[in-house]
């Protein structure tokens, strides 16, 4: 953690990690006894049998809620379902758990392979959305918003976090395999790669995409940042990345589908950074919807009342309540927080001291906009300060001097914003 | 009904009473109340227009026209602060010199045309003089602590008829405390709001029930 | 999913650099203590009484009145200290005990919490309390008159009013390195330039200050009065003198740049500082005060949040 | 129809009410404030104007002419004669018309002072008229033979900063106080002399 120093005349400088020197080996774990699978639905009526607790699964098999179409999620683990219930993820996400006791041997199911064989994207993508990195293959298929440019971050989101560079280095092949399918059959005009600028030589002309350099201060890499150093433009208000006609790919991901295609197998197993309390880091490798007790037991954390346990990085991660949440598609990294070293927020009034102005990226005047968000007027607050520019990088709340959860406030007008406008719409 | 007329006349003295409760009739509250004599002047100038237009409008509640209301208020009104004027002007010149331009200004004291709409025309004379009555002397009592406050901070003295007036007394502090100097400021235009904001905020500390 | 364990969940960023508001307040008392020191020095045990009186009574409103309107007690930040401290090192060293309660009165509870606490004041609370406690008693403010009893060992009259009344001539005998080192009338802590300077460096060191306020501030006070001695040297004192004298530096470094009465952006800054030394200049040369800090930095203060609109475009946006 | 009828009627009869009690009050009242203004604002202005004269001047009044063009004039006794007489008159100011009182000097054939009584103007502005002694002391001692104007008119009184109207008003005002006086001089010059005596 980076703190004030005594001379605290300077603005806080973060960046991201570079993996410069040699790459370090990632931990891998094998069999963890359960996994917990998360379907990215509610828990609708009658169930299809396959999901009924006591029905055994295969490694790689697709589960759906029943036989209609519809979100599945691929099992990585062969075994059976013991669980199945209800969950609540972040913003009000549905998902269906799907609980499933490990057996030591895999055994394979076929539907991929033969779903390759078609070679038709919206067969593979419902395979594919799972895989590690969480590619949102659907949108590539949705003929009303097409996709014209794919961004693949090569670099990673957050701060402390090697997964998607490590990824980059150790797995080029995989990565120009995958990047050949998705020019081949995507249709996206343009694929674009970026790379901390540090490595632009390494992989330059080495992909059939553009390959782009980004800065390595924080925020540069965010995915809002990406998108107004490369379009000059905010996602504005109800706008997403996908009305826009991008999507954006970690390289994990693209990875994993070049991998897949090889192997004929869709890959199960989650590269992880783990951040203990000292701060020291591991890369794990651990099969999707292992539980996170799991991974901090393989790497020696032992998490005490009133720590925190956070997926994602320090800046932009999620907290968690239980370490029975499961490694999903999407965990980048697991960081251990002691307790002592846990600053908490503060409903302490902004003392208007300056110090987010100096240190935002993005320009905004967060001492104004955070007393209207603070207020609850978050459309004032898009419509007179700047709202829609926050690239939600979170140093405003790093330095903030009253501790005020900023970066909550606005990710929360954001939400709130978007669930207010087509309630609008519809009573028109 | 003896219930409610005490009821209406109370309720002015404290549950309503204009400048507190109300926030009713700021400008004279601010502009005249830097000692108590014109305070209390100016009060009860307002009581009585404030009683005899309820009263005459109470009576005549069935003869105005509801379209030409307003105006049939305002004429009545406006008799009755001139009657004021001239009287004060004969027999208070002084008091009448300091508080100048806010007598004629009784005529759009929203208190005094807002009881005659809100109250008068629609209840009877009785109740009506109860109403201005104690609507009226609420107002004149917190004029009367306003320019107290003010004045004794800011003057040091407190006068109730006092010179040119009548000779009459003026309590002056600094007879009591030689070391007291006044604090200008608050009978200065700014002191006014700053006092009565202070006013405004330990009346609110009192629940209103 | 139940586990005994009870993990903290909060929202991102899970870092933070560590600052808070009292450590804040108490750096900007440490840097302000110096001066307030060189203040007991040159005028003895009286301005400890009123030093102490001051801050003492400020905490004291500061809680009374968070009790009395049932909200959380803010004193433990620090800041009705602050207020406490910078109010009494304005005041003459002679001041009664009423004038320091009523000031802090003035300065707490009209200042800074009747506009709803700490960061929503418009104006400096010491500032607005000094300036309204100035216009109500006079006599008590004239530092001449104040300090007639009292024998000091350096030049025995203040030098701004000299410079008004009597022009250059009066005070051309006042060495500035009497000024630079406190021995003059003035305010307890305003005195001592070279405290002052050292407590803005430390402020400015240690990022509780930005350096834009406090040097465009002096920037435009020395022009200014440079300015106004080239084209009078007779009427006006220079530069220099202006500089060290009153409470030219302790507005520069303590009171201008008060946090939620100043811009936060870079060109608002210095426009706010620049417009707080020309017009104290303005209205020491040509007002009717012969000190014009006070009311430069009220005036400042209200252009403070019309200045702030000069800011960055937000990325993305053209318009 | 009807409704048209009686909301003409109400408001008529109201007003012929309010208008009627009104005039009965006014005329009730006018000795009575006009004492007052006597004593409390002419009086003290007057005793400004006659500093110095040896005579009660606001008891002391003469009143000339009959009826409708009575006027009352005061005089200050000095060195035993009544040299200084005070006329009143009146000015249109900005706000409304200004009370004026003009002193004459009757042998130095000059003006000795003058003194705005009531008014109407805006306070800060055309209010120094009364406010502020050092502008009217301008009017000290100028001859009664010439007119007296603003320096912006080619006179000799420089105008209150912004309140130009104000001062042209106190200077038309001195102007038809020295015509009145040039008026009754004869008869005043009589009755003087009985006074003297």
């Amino acid at each position: 953690m980076l703190s004030k120093p005594f001379f605290g005349y300077a603005n806080p400088k973060f960046t991201y990690e570079l993996l410069s020197t040699s790459l370090p080996r990632p931990v891998t774990i094998t069999s963890p006894p359960v996994v917990t699978l998360m379907l990215p639905r509610k828990m609708g009526g009658a169930a299809s049998p396959q999901l009924k607790p006591g029905t055994r699964v295969l490694t790689g098999q697709l589960l759906t809620w029943d036989d209609a179409p519809g979100p599945g999620v691929v099992s990585s683990v062969t075994g059976t379902i013991r669980q199945v219930s209800a969950h609540l993820g972040d913003y009000g996400r549905k998902y269906t758990a799907i609980v499933v006791e490990t057996e030591k041997a895999d055994e394979f199911d076929e539907g991929f392979a033969a779903a390759c064989e078609s070679a038709d994207l919206s067969g593979l993508a419902d395979y594919l959305s799972g895989v590690p990195g969480s590619p949102d293959l659907h949108q590539l298929t949705d003929p009303q918003k097409p996709i014209h440019t794919i961004i693949i971050y090569g670099g990673d989101t957050d701060l402390l976090v090697d997964t998607n560079l490590f990824v980059v280095k150790s797995r080029m092949a995989d990565i120009a395999k995958g990047i050949h399918l998705l020019k081949a059959k995507a249709g996206a005009e343009k694929i674009v790669l970026t790379v901390p600028g540090e490595s632009f030589q390494n992989f330059d002309g080495h992909f059939e995409a553009e390959v782009i350099a980004v800065p390595n201060a924080y925020p540069y890499g965010q995915p809002l940042m990406i998108f107004y150093q490369r379009f000059n433009r905010i996602l504005d208000q109800g706008q997403t990345f996908q009305d826009q006609g991008v999507l954006f790919m970690r390289a994990e991901a693209v990875a994993a589908i070049g991998q897949a295609l090889t192997e004929k197998r869709v890959p199960n197993e989650k590269l992880v950074t783990v951040l203990d309390k000292q701060g020291r880091k591991r890369l794990v490798s651990a099969r999707i919807g292992t539980p996170i007790g799991e991974i901090l037991k393989a790497t020696g954390i032992t998490l005490q009342e009133r720590d925190r346990l956070v997926l994602g990085g320090p800046m932009t991660g999620t907290a968690v309540f239980s370490e029975d949440q499961p490694v999903m598609a999407d965990t980048d990294a697991i960081m251990a927080q002691d307790a002592s070293r846990i600053t908490a927020t503060s409903d302490y009034p902004c003392i208007n001291c300056g110090e987010c102005i100096r240190v935002c990226p993005a320009n905004i005047a967060v001492n104004i906009l955070v007393r209207f968000l603070e207020a609850g007027e978050y459309q004032e607050g898009a419509d007179l300060y700047d709202l829609y520019a926050c690239v939600e990088c979170g140093l405003c709340s790093f330095v903030c001097t009253s501790r005020i959860p900023i970066l909550q406030y606005i990710k929360l007008a954001k939400f709130e914003l978007a669930r207010e406008v087509p309630v609008e719409e519809a009573n028109e | 009904m003896a219930k409610s007329i005490v009821q209406e006349f109370t309720k002015g003295l404290w549950k309503e009473v204009p400048p507190f409760r109300l926030v009713l009739g700021l400008c004279p509250v601010l502009g005249v109340t830097t000692s108590v004599q014109n305070g209390l002047g100016m009060g009860l100038a307002t009581t009585f227009v404030l009683l005899c237009s309820n009263i005459l409008v109470s009576t005549l509640r069935k003869v105005i026209p509801s379209k030409v209301r307003i105006a049939c208020y305002i004429i009545i009104i406006a008799t009755f602060v001139i009657v004021v004027e001239q009287v004060m002007k004969a027999f208070a010149f002084p008091l009448y010199q300091t508080l100048g331009v806010f007598i004629p200004l009784i005529v759009v004291n929203c208190i005094v045309l807002g009881r005659a709409e809100a109250f008068a025309s629609k209840n009877g004379i009785i109740l009506s003089i109860a109403d201005g009555l104690g609507i009226g002397l609420g107002f004149t009592c917190s004029l009367a602590a306003l320019s107290a406050v003010r004045e004794i901070i800011g003057k040091g003295t407190i006068t109730i008829w006092g010179a040119p007036l009548f000779e009459g007394p003026i309590v002056n502090i600094a007879h009591t405390f030689p070391d007291f100097v006044p604090f200008e400021f608050m009978v200065q235009a700014p002191g006014a709001f700053v006092c009565l904001g202070l006013m405004l905020c330990m009346m609110n500390l009192v629940p209103s029930k | 999913m139940n586990n005994p364990k009870k993990l903290i969940v909060s929202h991102a960023p899970f870092w933070h650099i560590g600052s808070a508001v009292p450590e804040r307040n108490f750096n900007i008392i440490i840097a302000a203590l110096p001066a307030a020191l060189m203040g007991l020095a040159a005028f003895g045990i009286p301005a400890l009484a009123v030093l102490s009186l001051s801050v003492a009574s400020a905490v004291g409103w500061e809680w009374g009145v968070n009790a009395l309107a049932k909200r959380k007690n803010t004193v433990g930040d620090g800041h009705a200290v602050l207020i406490g401290l910078l109010f009494g090192m304005l005041l003459p060293a002679a001041a009664p005990w009423w004038l320091v309660v009523t000031g802090t009165f003035t300065a707490v509870v009209i200042g800074k919490l009747i506009f709803g606490g700490i960061g929503a004041n418009p104006f400096n609370p010491a500032v607005l309390a000094y300036a309204i406690l100035s216009v109500a008693w006079k006599t008590f403010f004239d530092f001449d008159a104040q300090l007639i009893h009292y024998s000091l060992d350096f030049t025995p009259f203040y030098p701004l009013t000299a410079a008004k009344a009597f022009g250059t001539r009066a005070v051309a005998g006042i060495p500035l390195t009497e000024l630079f080192f406190g021995w003059q009338i003035g305010g307890i802590g305003a005195g001592c330039g070279l405290a002052l300077i050292l407590g803005g460096i430390y402020l400015i060191a240690r990022g509780f200050v930005r350096w834009e306020i406090p040097l465009s501030f002096i920037a435009g006070l020395f022009i200014t009065a440079a300015l106004f001695h080239m084209a009078a040297p007779e009427v006006y004192a220079g530069p220099m003198f202006h500089l060290l004298t009153g409470f030219s530096l302790i507005a520069a470094f303590f009171l201008a740049p008060e946090d939620s009465s100043s811009p936060v952006n870079t060109t608002p800054m210095l426009i706010y500082g620049t417009l707080g030394g020309v017009m104290t200049m303005l209205i020491r040369n040509m007002g009717q005060y012969p000190e014009g800090v006070i009311f430069a930095v009220l005036l400042i203060n209200l252009i403070n949040p019309l200045v702030d609109k000069i800011r960055p475009k937000a990325i993305g946006k053209v318009a | 129809m009807g409704e048209m009828i009686k909301m003409v009627l109400v408001l008529t009869v109201l007003s012929i009410i309010s208008g009627g009690s009104l005039s009965y009050l006014e005329k009730n009242l006018k000795p009575i404030q006009e004492k007052q203004i006597m004593q409390l604002v002419k009086g003290p202005a007057v005793r400004q104007i006659l500093q110095g004269a040896s005579n009660k001047p606001v008891d002391d009044v003469l009143t000339l002419g009959e009826g409708k063009n009575a006027s009352k004039v005061f005089y200050g006794v000095y060195e035993g004669k009544p040299k200084v007489v005070v006329m009143e008159s009146e000015g249109k100011g900005y706000g409304g018309p200004i009370g004026l009182l003009v002193a004459i000097d009757m042998e130095k054939q000059a003006l000795h002072g003058i003194g705005v009584t009531t008014h109407t103007e805006t306070g800060g502005l055309g209010a120094e008229a009364k406010d502020n002694p050092e502008w009217a002391a301008q009017f000290t001692g100028k001859s009664i033979n010439k007119k007296i104007q603003v320096t912006g008119d080619g006179g000799e009184i420089s105008a209150i900063g912004g309140a130009t109207i104000t001062s042209r008003a106190v200077c038309d005002a001195t102007n038809k106080a020295v015509a009145t006086y040039q008026e009754i001089k004869p008869q005043l010059t009589e009755k003087l002399q009985g006074v003297a005596k």
